[in-house]
Formats: structure tokens, C-alpha cells, sequence
């Protein structure tokens, strides 16, 4: 594997010429806080959380996703990024109703954690509070629209690791919204094979498993570490 | 056929239309045809039919002739005499054109354009230089004027390099809106490697105020064709698309038909022209989503997923359709190609100013006296294009913006009326040459309303694939209908600029980076305006209602309420 | 050396976060020396006092009555602070935004079960409630904000300290999680 | 209109369901072909019902979220039966200047119905189109195919009343 040189925060590292900017940082313990990122699925650079400035690039580059290229020069912090992040955030909050406090993922959950992280304790949006329902019909798992952030890790992982393609996207815009099959009841999917992945995924309190109740979901993700590893290898053209 | 047989056809097509004594053109463009052409062309057809269906006598249904407002519109054009064009004509208006002509008399001059009018006289056209002079769904028409000429020539006397050498010389950029060399483009798709390669023009014109692409389609169908199969020769591809917007259904059966008569020709499909160059082109259509005038998300459409703009790179020249290089051009830019080759690289390139070279076509709409579809080189001053072309405002309004570059572009003030309308010159000013939608506003517009106007559009047209475009639109409308309706504090005003810079510099793809570019710059030139909404809560052109109180107001409203009610001796 | 006026006050919430304050427990004794706790669901005070220094407010901002007395507040004190997630985000009390007012009252007291409530001949029972349950923040300048349904009783005393020592209330990252 | 005389059948006794399965023949059931197929699935059908959806995610061994998500992305594709008429009111930027909203206002006003929705009765369908390319023409609207332009909103209104009181056999 060629390997290239680069420089982060003023200093220089060297990596494998597939890896992205993301990975990079991580292996050398650098933070970039990411959203709809999950090791292993395919990236999908939507939340815009990972953006870094790239040195010539007239606009910030999502870490997840840019490949590293010799001799590239990147800040993965600044007062411009911390504002970014912080507003991203934000927004996301406002989108939806996450009401922490009667959340069954309180306390374990990514966004609330995320926003704390970035120094946010205030929201300076409007609260959109939109009407969203919540289908809880099938046996083991629910879902809620109302906490959800669109990250698609569920459709990604339901489609790539699962192979059933039970979730997707509705609509578009503010609009969008996850949906199993034809829009049905989850509970009526002929498709989901109740396997959990999507559930575990979940980075929020949007896909949980039933009986939970405030505060008392926490993901379990060990059972699928192998698979997206040599997922996020074979990304870069390795193997285990 | 092969290019001596081209050259035939057009050769004998030309001296008929040069042996009639009496040529009609009525221009059946939508605009004309809402205004009663089909009627006209039944009159003007029962006449001649009388007359026993003349050879020397011809009646042309065209494609739009650009005077849009002033429909429906009559062109005769006589050997020795110039050519003469009628207003707002009706069918006896135009049986008496006709009769007129026929007995050698003075022709009517109700409703007859000036001859030297500015609308006509001030403008270049290449692009349209077909549009309103043919029958769209004729092929021998547009043989008849050079038609297929500049993709024999490529075939015949061209190696790919060097179309593509002859496209980057005339200086061509991206008339879609992004001004990208169309040339480098070319070579880049030519240079990538894989099985195959793909040619797609973007014909989902989504702007708001933009029609450019639906009458170059409607009026001038074969000439995108030849565009694109000269792309396709350049860079190495045996299959084109036009991805047609599906609100253009006759935009995409004249493509179709066209497309069918040019491979009946032997001018499209397999050795075209008796060359070793085969080419198929198909018609896509679109399905009602702007986004998929970006070039990643028009692919993923092409390919029945949803319209998502992906991150780029890989950008399409390496990585397209089906994963093989595709070259993605506007239909427009491709109706430049034959040009370019029917008058030279450096012909073309005389056109213009700075870095932008040829000619821009443009949709003049908004309150000008003349609305229409109009094609001027590149640098033209913006003042020339109201006040001559346009003919000024209407109503004796007052000018106060112009807008180019539709929900992605801005408002350009009064004191810029002089700048030349070319890429660079557009963009220092905060908007974008775009599409090229240009709507004239007068004081009567509100700048706000206007921007909460595109706000609202790219909401309802984000993806809503990355967070700032989903949610900043929703947040930057709220913000702005707020301004609009007098419940705004300055905070909001603050905030609403944050939020427009920050979703200009994150957001995924080039719709969301340009959404907040209607704020920003009528933010910039008209400041005073917004600062009229929430200070006095004052809508200075009288659109908004400002109906609301903001919430500081509604508290000091309530406390004299209730000091009033405690006077009274009841109690809260 | 003076003590700390600090006022307290309870609109659209549950009153948890006073009871988080409550449970600071015998650190309240300590605090007793330093401040003058002069308004509040905890003291017998009918009108909001003048010059107050530290004003924590729990709760959204709900109907008419919350808005004057905050906009009150804001006026009479120099710090005012967003206590707890109901202040800052409208939390639980919001919950109802997704409603038209009059739907709402309408479902609540004609539609459903039990009894109406005495109706008032004046049309005063109720305050008038806004369209929309909104946090502080959207309706006055609000200089500090200690999240948390409700905020744990070390999230309180590390902004009162803070503002004893005349120091900014800056709380922490594990602090300043919401719910 | 068949549309409406049709519903009860299942669909795969439907006669318009072997346009649908020509036109999946033609594209050699493609996966990449969904979104022509379900233009001519709306063609025949008017609307794209849960069960035509289910048939051509099947026809095209595609997962039918994926479908469904396609089906809702594009404002062209409408998954509830439109109305016999439509009129739609361009809402573009010249429109706009102009005084569409005030076209729009007095029509909803006038048909009872807000844009987006058809009437009770089945007979009209009102929607915006985010500019339909006749600026030219602004303030403009379409009834069915036909297009009008510059109107007001008197002349808005009486547009569709001339069309909603000629019963559909005269027409």
C-alpha cells in the first residue's frame, strides 16, 4: 500500500494513500465528531459535522469521506469549524423533538452527547415541533420518528450487512422520513428480518427495542464489530 | 446519407425556400399559442389551400421567435425585401398580410414592428440563430441552414482531439450556470478511461423564471442533437441522454421525433453520416425535482434512483453513469457546439468579454416592456439589456433589482445597471449568470419577500441529504417570514446572516452552497430594506403585511393592557 | 459584604428543578450566609423585588402571565438564568406546540373525560396561553443556562458559586448534557 | 374517466396493468428503469396505488422501500387519484412579481380546495408548479392542457367555472 504523507494540525503524518482523512485522524487520536458516519457502511457525508479545512479548498471537505492525498494540509478545529458544528447541531436539534428527559436513550445517546461536546446549551432556532408518528407494531422494536436524524445508518446497514433493504427514505427535504417497505406498519414488513442491526445503529432514542423506558436503552454494537471492519477494509482494498 | 448527400439536401431545400415569392412564419412558441397562433396558421393555411397550395408560396409553423409578450407573431419574408414582422396577430390580420403580399400592395402596418426595433437589432444570436426561422420538426429545414455541416466536418475532417482542441480555443464555458470550461471538460471525458463513455445534456431546466432550454428544445431540437453527437465523437461515446424536465412534454416529443428522423437519416445511430462513428441518443424524462440540475443527482436519476447529489469527487468525467466517464453538459451549451464549428473556434470567441466568450441567452421577463427569449454576447452592459432590448420598464415603473441565477443566484441593485453580464462580472456582484432567467423588478417589489420567495422554493426543493440544506432552509424561511410579517427582532436578523453563511460553506452540493445567495445579496445591496421590516417594522414597497407584533412589543402591549384592566379595579 | 440577591421563579414547568435545588440539602445552610433568597415558589413574596442579582428561571414561557412576570424579571435582575431543559428548550411543556391552542383546550377540558372546570364569569381562570410554548431565550436576553430535567444539584451550586465569585456560569461539558 | 370506474377491480384483472408490464418488457426489467416505469404506470393508471407499486418493486427485483422512496421523491409521481380537470397555477419568480399569489388565493377561495387538493366531488385537481416556462406570459395557469396568460384573478375564476359547469360529455 503506497503511502503518502500529510499534515494535521500542524503536524505531519504519514498514512495509507486509500484512507480517508477521518480515519487518519482517529488512528492518531485526533477528534472530528461525526453523525451519520459509522465505520463500515458506506459514507455518506450528510450531517457535515466532519468538515475540516483543506488547505486550497475554497470550502471545508468532510473528513469521512475525502480520501487522503499527499501533501494535503488540514486544521480539523478552528473557530470557524466550532461555530459550524455547534449550528449544525442545532439545527438538528430543532428539527425534530428530541425531549431528552423522556428519552429511553437519555444519557446514551449520540446527539445529546455531540451537543454537550460542542459546548451547546442552548438552541438559538425555532423549534419546529412537527406532528410525527411513532410505530411501534413490531414485536421486539420501535420506532420514532420524532427523535430521528436522518443519518440513514439503518437504511445503509439494513441494505449492506442485512441485505433486506427494508428501510428507505420518504419524500425529501425537511419532508423526509424513514420507512419500511411501502411505507406500512413496520410491524406488517414482510421484508425485516428482525435481526436488530438498525435498532443498534440508531444513534439516537429513534429506533429502540421495547420495554425500555426512560433512559434505559443502551446500544449494543459488539456483535457486529467483525463484519464492518472487514467492511471498512475492503473499502481500502484490505483484508483482516 | 453521407456528407455529399447532406450537402445535396441542403442545397436543394435552400433554393426552394429561395424560389417562393412569399414565405410566413408564425411563430407557434407556447406563449404565441396561448395567444391564438394555431388559429392564425388555420386561417393563413385555409387561404392558401383556396389558392390552390402554391409551391411558391409557403407557411413555416416555427419555434419561438422571441418578442414572447407580444404574441402571436407573423414574419413574411419576401425575395429583395426585408424581412418584416407583425405583432399580436390575428387570423384576419394575417389573411390580410397575406393578401396584401400576394397582389403586390403596401403591406398593413397595424401591428407591424419597426424595422430598426432594439429588441431585434441589439441582439447575436448563434445559439437561436434556427429558433423561429424553421419548422422545429423539420429535418430539411435545418439542413437547409447548415444543419449536420459542423458534425461532418468533425467526422470527416477532425480527430476527436481536435474537436475538443476547437472547443476549448473558442473559449465555451457551462451555460448551465457553473461557467466550467466546457473544452477541459471535453478533454477530461476524453483523457478518463473505461468501457464506455456516456454524453448526457441537462435539459432539467428547474429555475423559477427560465425557459431557455425548453424553447431552445422546442424551437431548434435537431441542433442539441448534432451538439451531442459531436461530444459524443470528441470524447470517445456511443450513447447519449437528454434528461428532459418532465413539465416540457413538447420539448421532449419534438427531441423524439427529431432523434427518429435523424437516425432515418443516417445522421444518428450506427455509422453516422458513412462514418466509422456510431451514436445513439435517448430521451430521459425528468420527474419534478430541481436538484437534479445538479450533475451528480441528474445521474442517479438517469439511473431510476432517487435525485440525491452525491460528493464529488469522484466527479462524473471519471466516475458517471454506471460508474464510466460521462460528460455532462447543458442543452444550451450543446446548441453552442455546431455553432462553433459552423463560424470557427476563434469566430466564436471573438464574441464577448474577459474570460466569457460567445453569446448567453437569456429569459427577459419581469416587469419590462418587452418580455421575451433573447440571445446577446457576453458583457453586454445589464443596463442594455433592460432599458434597449427591454425596452425599459413597464407601467413607468422605477427599476430596482434585477435577478439572475434564479433561487441560486441574487438581486442586482440600480447603481450595478452598467456591469457586463458575464460570469466573473455577476459573481463579484453576489449572483450568478446562471441558467439565464433575468427578471426585472420595479420599486413595487419588496427584496425580502423576494428572498423569502427563492427561500421558499429551495426548501421544497432540498434533497434533504446533508443537515444545513434540510434544516437552514426551513430556519432561514421561518427567520425571513418573520422580517416579513413584523414579529422580527434584530437578533433574528443576526441570526438569519450566521445561518446563510453557514450553509453556503457546508452544505453537500451546489444547490444548498447557493440557496442562501438570495439573502445574502439582497442583504447586501438592500440592506435598508430589511433593517425598515424590523426597526419600524415597515415594509418600505408596501408587499408585506407586517401584520404580527414582535414578542418585546407584545409584552410592553399586554403590560398596558393589564395596567389598564387593574385601573379598572379588576383583577388579572 | 453583602449577600447575593437571588430570586427564583416557576412558569410553565413541573417545579423538579426547585426541587433539585432543594436537594443541595445541608450545602443550603452554607449558602444561607451568602445570600438573601428574595422571590420564589420557596419564600412568601407577592411581587418581584427590584435589583435582584441572580435570577434562576424554571420553566417555558407559556402563557401571558409567564411573559409578563419574565419580561418583569429581565428587568429587575442582573443575571437571569435558564434552569432547567424546560427554560431552554421548552422540554416537556412544549409538547404541546404540535396543537392549535384552542384545539388543545378544547380536548382537554370539553372533550375529555371528567368534569368541566368552573368557568370563571370574567373568563380569567386560565391565563391566556401563547400560540406557542416558547424558552427564555426566544423571548428575553438570557445570560446563562444550566440544562437538565432537572439539573442535578451540582449543576446549581456550581452556577450560584460561579456567581458568588462573580465569575462567568460557564458549566462544564458533562454538565451541560440536556434531559 | 376509467380511473374511477376501474377501482374495484384487482389489479391484475386490470387492463391498464399490460401497459405497465409492456413497458417493464421493453426496458427488460431493468432495475435502472424504475423511474420510466413509473412514469407509465401514472400515465395509465393516474396515480400510483400501493398495490402498482408493489408489482412493478417486484417486476424489477427491487426492494419496495427503494421504490417507494423514488415514488415520493419527485413531486411528478402522486400516489392518491388526481381530479378529472387540473388546473395549475405557475408559482415562478415572474408569476410571482406579477401577482400569482393572489390568483391562487382567489381560486382556493372560489373552488373551496387548497392547492395540492381535489375537490370532493372528483372533478378538479388544484395545484402549483414552480414555474412552467411561459414568464412571458406571467401571471399564467393551465387548465388541463391549455395555457392562459396574463391573468387576473377575476379572469382565474372564471376560467375554471366555464370548464366545472360543461358536464364532460359536451366537452
Amino acid at each position: 500500500m503506497p503511502a503518502i504523507t500529510l499534515t494535521i494540525n500542524n503536524e505531519l503524518f504519514s498514512a495509507r494513500k486509500e484512507q480517508t482523512i477521518l480515519e487518519i485522524a482517529r488512528e492518531h487520536g485526533i477528534d472530528i465528531p461525526t453523525l451519520c458516519h459509522f465505520e463500515g457502511l458506506e459514507a455518506m457525508g450528510g450531517c457535515r459535522l466532519c468538515l475540516v479545512e483543506l488547505q486550497g479548498s475554497p470550502r471545508p471537505v468532510p473528513a469521512c469521506i475525502t480520501k487522503a492525498a499527499e501533501g494535503m494540509v488540514i486544521t480539523t478545529s478552528s473557530d470557524k469549524l466550532i461555530e459550524y458544528r455547534k449550528m449544525l447541531v442545532e439545527l438538528l436539534l430543532a428539527e425534530r423533538t428530541h425531549t431528552c428527559s423522556i428519552c429511553v436513550q437519555n444519557n446514551n445517546c449520540e446527539l445529546q452527547t455531540l451537543a454537550a461536546k460542542l459546548g451547546i446549551d442552548h438552541v438559538r432556532f425555532d423549534y419546529l415541533h412537527q406532528q410525527l408518528p411513532m410505530d411501534a407494531s413490531r414485536e421486539r422494536f420501535a420506532l420514532d420518528h420524532n427523535r430521528c436524524v436522518l443519518c440513514l445508518r439503518c437504511v445503509r446497514v439494513c441494505d449492506a450487512v442485512e441485505g433486506a433493504h427494508t428501510w428507505d427514505v420518504r419524500g425529501r427535504g425537511s419532508t423526509s422520513r424513514i420507512v419500511a417497505d411501502l411505507d406500512r406498519p413496520w410491524g406488517n414488513s414482510t421484508s425485516c428480518t428482525d435481526c436488530g442491526k438498525c435498532v443498534q445503529l440508531c444513534p439516537t432514542g429513534a429506533l429502540y427495542k421495547k420495554g425500555a423506558t426512560v433512559g434505559e436503552m443502551k446500544k449494543e454494537r459488539s456483535f457486529l464489530n467483525r463484519i464492518l471492519e472487514r467492511r471498512r477494509l475492503a473499502a481500502q482494498g484490505r483484508s483482516l | 446519407m453521407n456528407r455529399g448527400e447532406l450537402a445535396e439536401l441542403a442545397e436543394a431545400t435552400l433554393q426552394k425556400q429561395q424560389a417562393c415569392r412569399l414565405r410566413l412564419l408564425v411563430c407557434c412558441g407556447t406563449p404565441c399559442v396561448a395567444a391564438g397562433a394555431e388559429a392564425v396558421v388555420a386561417a393563413l393555411r385555409e387561404q392558401l389551400t383556396g389558392l390552390g397550395n402554391l409551391a411558391d408560396l409557403e407557411l413555416v409553423s416555427t419555434g419561438c421567435q422571441g418578442p414572447c409578450s407580444r404574441g402571436p407573431l407573423l414574419t413574411v419574408l419576401q425575395p429583395g425585401q426585408p424581412e418584416q414582422v407583425w405583432e399580436k396577430v390575428t387570423p384576419e390580420l394575417a389573411c390580410t398580410v397575406l393578401n396584401t403580399a400576394l397582389q403586390q400592395q403596401h403591406l398593413p402596418e397595424q401591428n407591424l414592428l419597426p424595422q430598426d426595433w432594439p429588441f431585434f437589432n441589439r441582439q447575436t444570436r448563434l445559439v437561436l440563430a434556427n429558433s423561429g426561422r424553421i419548422d422545429p420538426e423539420s429535418l430539411e429545414q435545418y439542413i437547409a441552414r447548415g444543419g449536420y455541416e459542423s458534425l461532418a466536418q468533425a467526422l470527416h475532417e477532425m480527430t476527436p482531439d481536435d474537436v475538443c482542441d476547437g472547443v476549448v480555443q473558442s473559449g465555451l464555458r457551462g451555460r448551465g450556470g457553473g461557467g466550467y470550461p466546457t473544452g477541459l471538460k471535453w478533454q477530461l471525458v476524453r483523457k478518463s478511461s473505461g468501457s464506455r463513455k456516456f454524453v448526457v445534456a441537462n435539459g432539467d431546466e428547474g429555475d423559477p423564471g427560465a425557459y431557455m432550454d425548453r424553447s431552445l428544445m422546442e424551437s431548434d431540437p435537431h441542433r442539441i442533437l448534432e451538439g451531442i453527437a459531436i461530444a459524443g465523437y470528441a470524447i470517445g461515446a456511443d450513447q447519449g441522454y437528454i434528461y428532459v424536465r418532465g413539465e416540457y412534454p413538447v420539448a421532449a416529443q419534438r427531441l423524439r421525433k427529431a432523434i427518429k428522423d435523424a437516425e432515418r437519416a443516417g445522421l444518428l445511430g450506427s455509422r453516422v453520416l458513412d462514418s466509422s462513428f456510431s451514436f445513439r441518443i435517448d430521451i430521459r424524462i425528468g420527474a419534478g425535482a430541481f436538484v437534479c440540475g445538479e450533475e451528480t443527482a441528474l445521474l442517479g436519476s438517469i439511473m431510476g434512483r432517487r435525485g440525491q447529489p452525491r460528493i464529488r469527487p469522484p466527479y462524473p468525467a471519471e466516475a458517471g453513469l454506471w460508474g464510466c466517464p460521462t460528460l455532462i453538459n447543458n442543452v444550451e451549451t450543446f446548441g453552442n457546439i455546431p455553432s462553433i464549428f459552423s463560424i470557427g473556434p476563434q469566430a466564436f470567441s471573438a464574441y464577448g468579454n474577459g474570460k466569457s466568450r460567445g453569446t448567453k441567452v437569456f429569459a427577459l421577463c419581469g416587469e419590462v416592456v418587452n418580455n421575451g427569449l433573447i440571445e446577446v454576447p457576453m458583457g453586454i452592459p445589464l443596463r442594455e439589456i433592460v432599458y434597449e432590448i427591454g425596452g425599459g420598464l413597464a407601467n413607468g415603473a422605477t427599476f430596482k433589482a434585477a435577478q439572475t441565477g434564479g433561487p441560486s443566484g441574487g438581486c442586482i441593485p440600480a447603481e450595478k445597471l452598467d456591469t457586463p453580464v458575464d460570469y466573473e462580472n455577476l459573481q463579484a456582484l453576489g449572483s450568478i449568470m446562471g441558467s439565464g432567467g433575468l427578471i426585472v423588478m420595479g420599486e413595487q417589489s419588496c427584496m425580502v419577500d423576494v428572498a423569502r420567495f427563492f427561500m421558499e422554493f429551495c426548501l421544497d426543493e432540498s434533497c434533504g441529504k446533508c443537515v444545513p440544506c434540510r434544516t437552514g432552509t426551513v430556519e432561514i424561511y421561518r427567520l425571513l417570514s418573520r422580517i416579513c410579517n413584523g414579529s422580527a427582532s434584530q437578533r433574528d436578523l443576526q441570526t438569519l446572516e450566521q445561518l446563510c453563511v453557514m450553509m453556503k460553506d457546508t452544505s453537500l452540493c451546489g444547490l444548498g452552497a447557493a440557496a442562501p445567495n438570495p439573502v445574502l445579496s439582497t442583504l447586501r445591496w438592500f440592506r435598508q430594506e430589511y433593517e425598515a421590516h424590523v426597526k419600524d417594522r415597515r415594509c418600505p414597497a408596501g408587499v408585506c403585511s407586517m401584520n404580527e407584533l414582535p414578542l418585546h412589543l407584545l409584552g410592553e402591549q399586554l403590560l398596558q393592557r393589564i395596567s389598564a384592566l387593574r385601573c379598572d379595579g379588576e383583577e388579572y | 459584604m453583602s449577600k447575593l440577591r437571588l430570586a427564583t421563579a416557576w412558569l410553565g414547568g413541573c417545579s423538579g428543578c426547585h426541587m433539585s435545588l432543594l436537594d443541595l440539602g445541608e450545602l443550603l445552610v452554607g449558602l444561607a450566609d451568602r445570600i438573601d433568597l428574595v422571590y420564589g415558589p420557596l419564600v412568601d413574596a407577592k411581587q418581584f423585588p427590584e435589583q435582584v442579582d441572580l435570577a434562576l428561571i424554571e420553566g417555558a414561557v407559556a402563557n401571558l402571565e409567564n411573559l409578563e412576570l419574565l419580561q418583569q424579571i429581565r428587568r429587575n435582575s442582573r443575571l437571569l438564568v435558564s434552569f432547567g431543559d424546560c427554560a431552554i428548550t421548552g422540554n416537556v411543556t412544549s409538547l404541546r406546540n404540535i396543537f392549535k391552542v384552542d384545539d388543545l383546550l378544547t380536548g382537554v377540558y370539553q372533550a375529555g373525560p371528567g368534569s368541566l372546570p368552573r368557568s370563571g364569569e370574567d373568563g380569567h381562570v386560565l391565563p391566556e396561553l401563547l400560540p406557542r410554548v416558547l424558552p427564555l431565550h426566544q423571548v428575553v436576553e438570557v445570560d446563562a443556562f444550566i440544562p437538565g430535567c432537572p439539573p442535578d444539584p451540582d449543576r446549581i451550586l456550581a452556577a450560584i458559586t460561579a456567581a458568588l465569585n462573580g465569575e462567568p456560569i460557564q458549566l462544564s461539558e458533562e454538565m451541560r448534557t440536556f434531559g | 374517466m376509467p380511473e374511477h370506474a376501474c377501482e374495484h377491480i384487482p389489479l391484475a384483472d386490470d387492463p391498464r396493468l399490460k401497459l405497465v408490464d409492456r413497458a417493464l418488457k421493453r426496458l427488460q426489467y431493468q432495475p435502472d428503469a424504475l423511474i420510466e416505469v413509473l412514469h407509465t404506470a401514472q400515465e395509465a393508471f393516474g396515480y400510483l396505488s400501493r398495490d402498482l407499486l408493489a408489482h412493478v418493486a417486484a417486476q424489477l427485483k427491487l426492494p419496495e422501500s427503494q421504490v417507494f422512496g423514488v415514488a415520493t421523491f419527485y413531486h411528478f409521481f402522486t400516489l392518491r387519484p388526481k381530479g378529472e380537470h387540473s388546473c395549475i397555477v405557475c408559482t415562478g419568480t415572474a408569476c410571482y412579481v406579477k401577482g400569482a399569489g393572489e390568483i391562487l388565493d382567489k381560486l382556493e377561495q372560489a373552488v373551496g380546495i387548497k392547492a395540492g387538493q381535489t375537490t370532493a366531488d372528483g372533478k378538479l385537481s388544484l395545484g402549483t408548479a414552480r414555474c412552467l416556462g411561459n414568464c412571458s406570459l406571467a401571471p399564467m395557469l393551465t387548465v388541463d392542457d391549455a395555457v392562459y396568460g396574463p391573468e387576473t384573478p377575476d379572469s382565474a375564476v372564471a376560467k375554471l367555472q366555464g370548464i366545472l359547469e360543461v358536464p364532460d360529455e359536451q366537452r
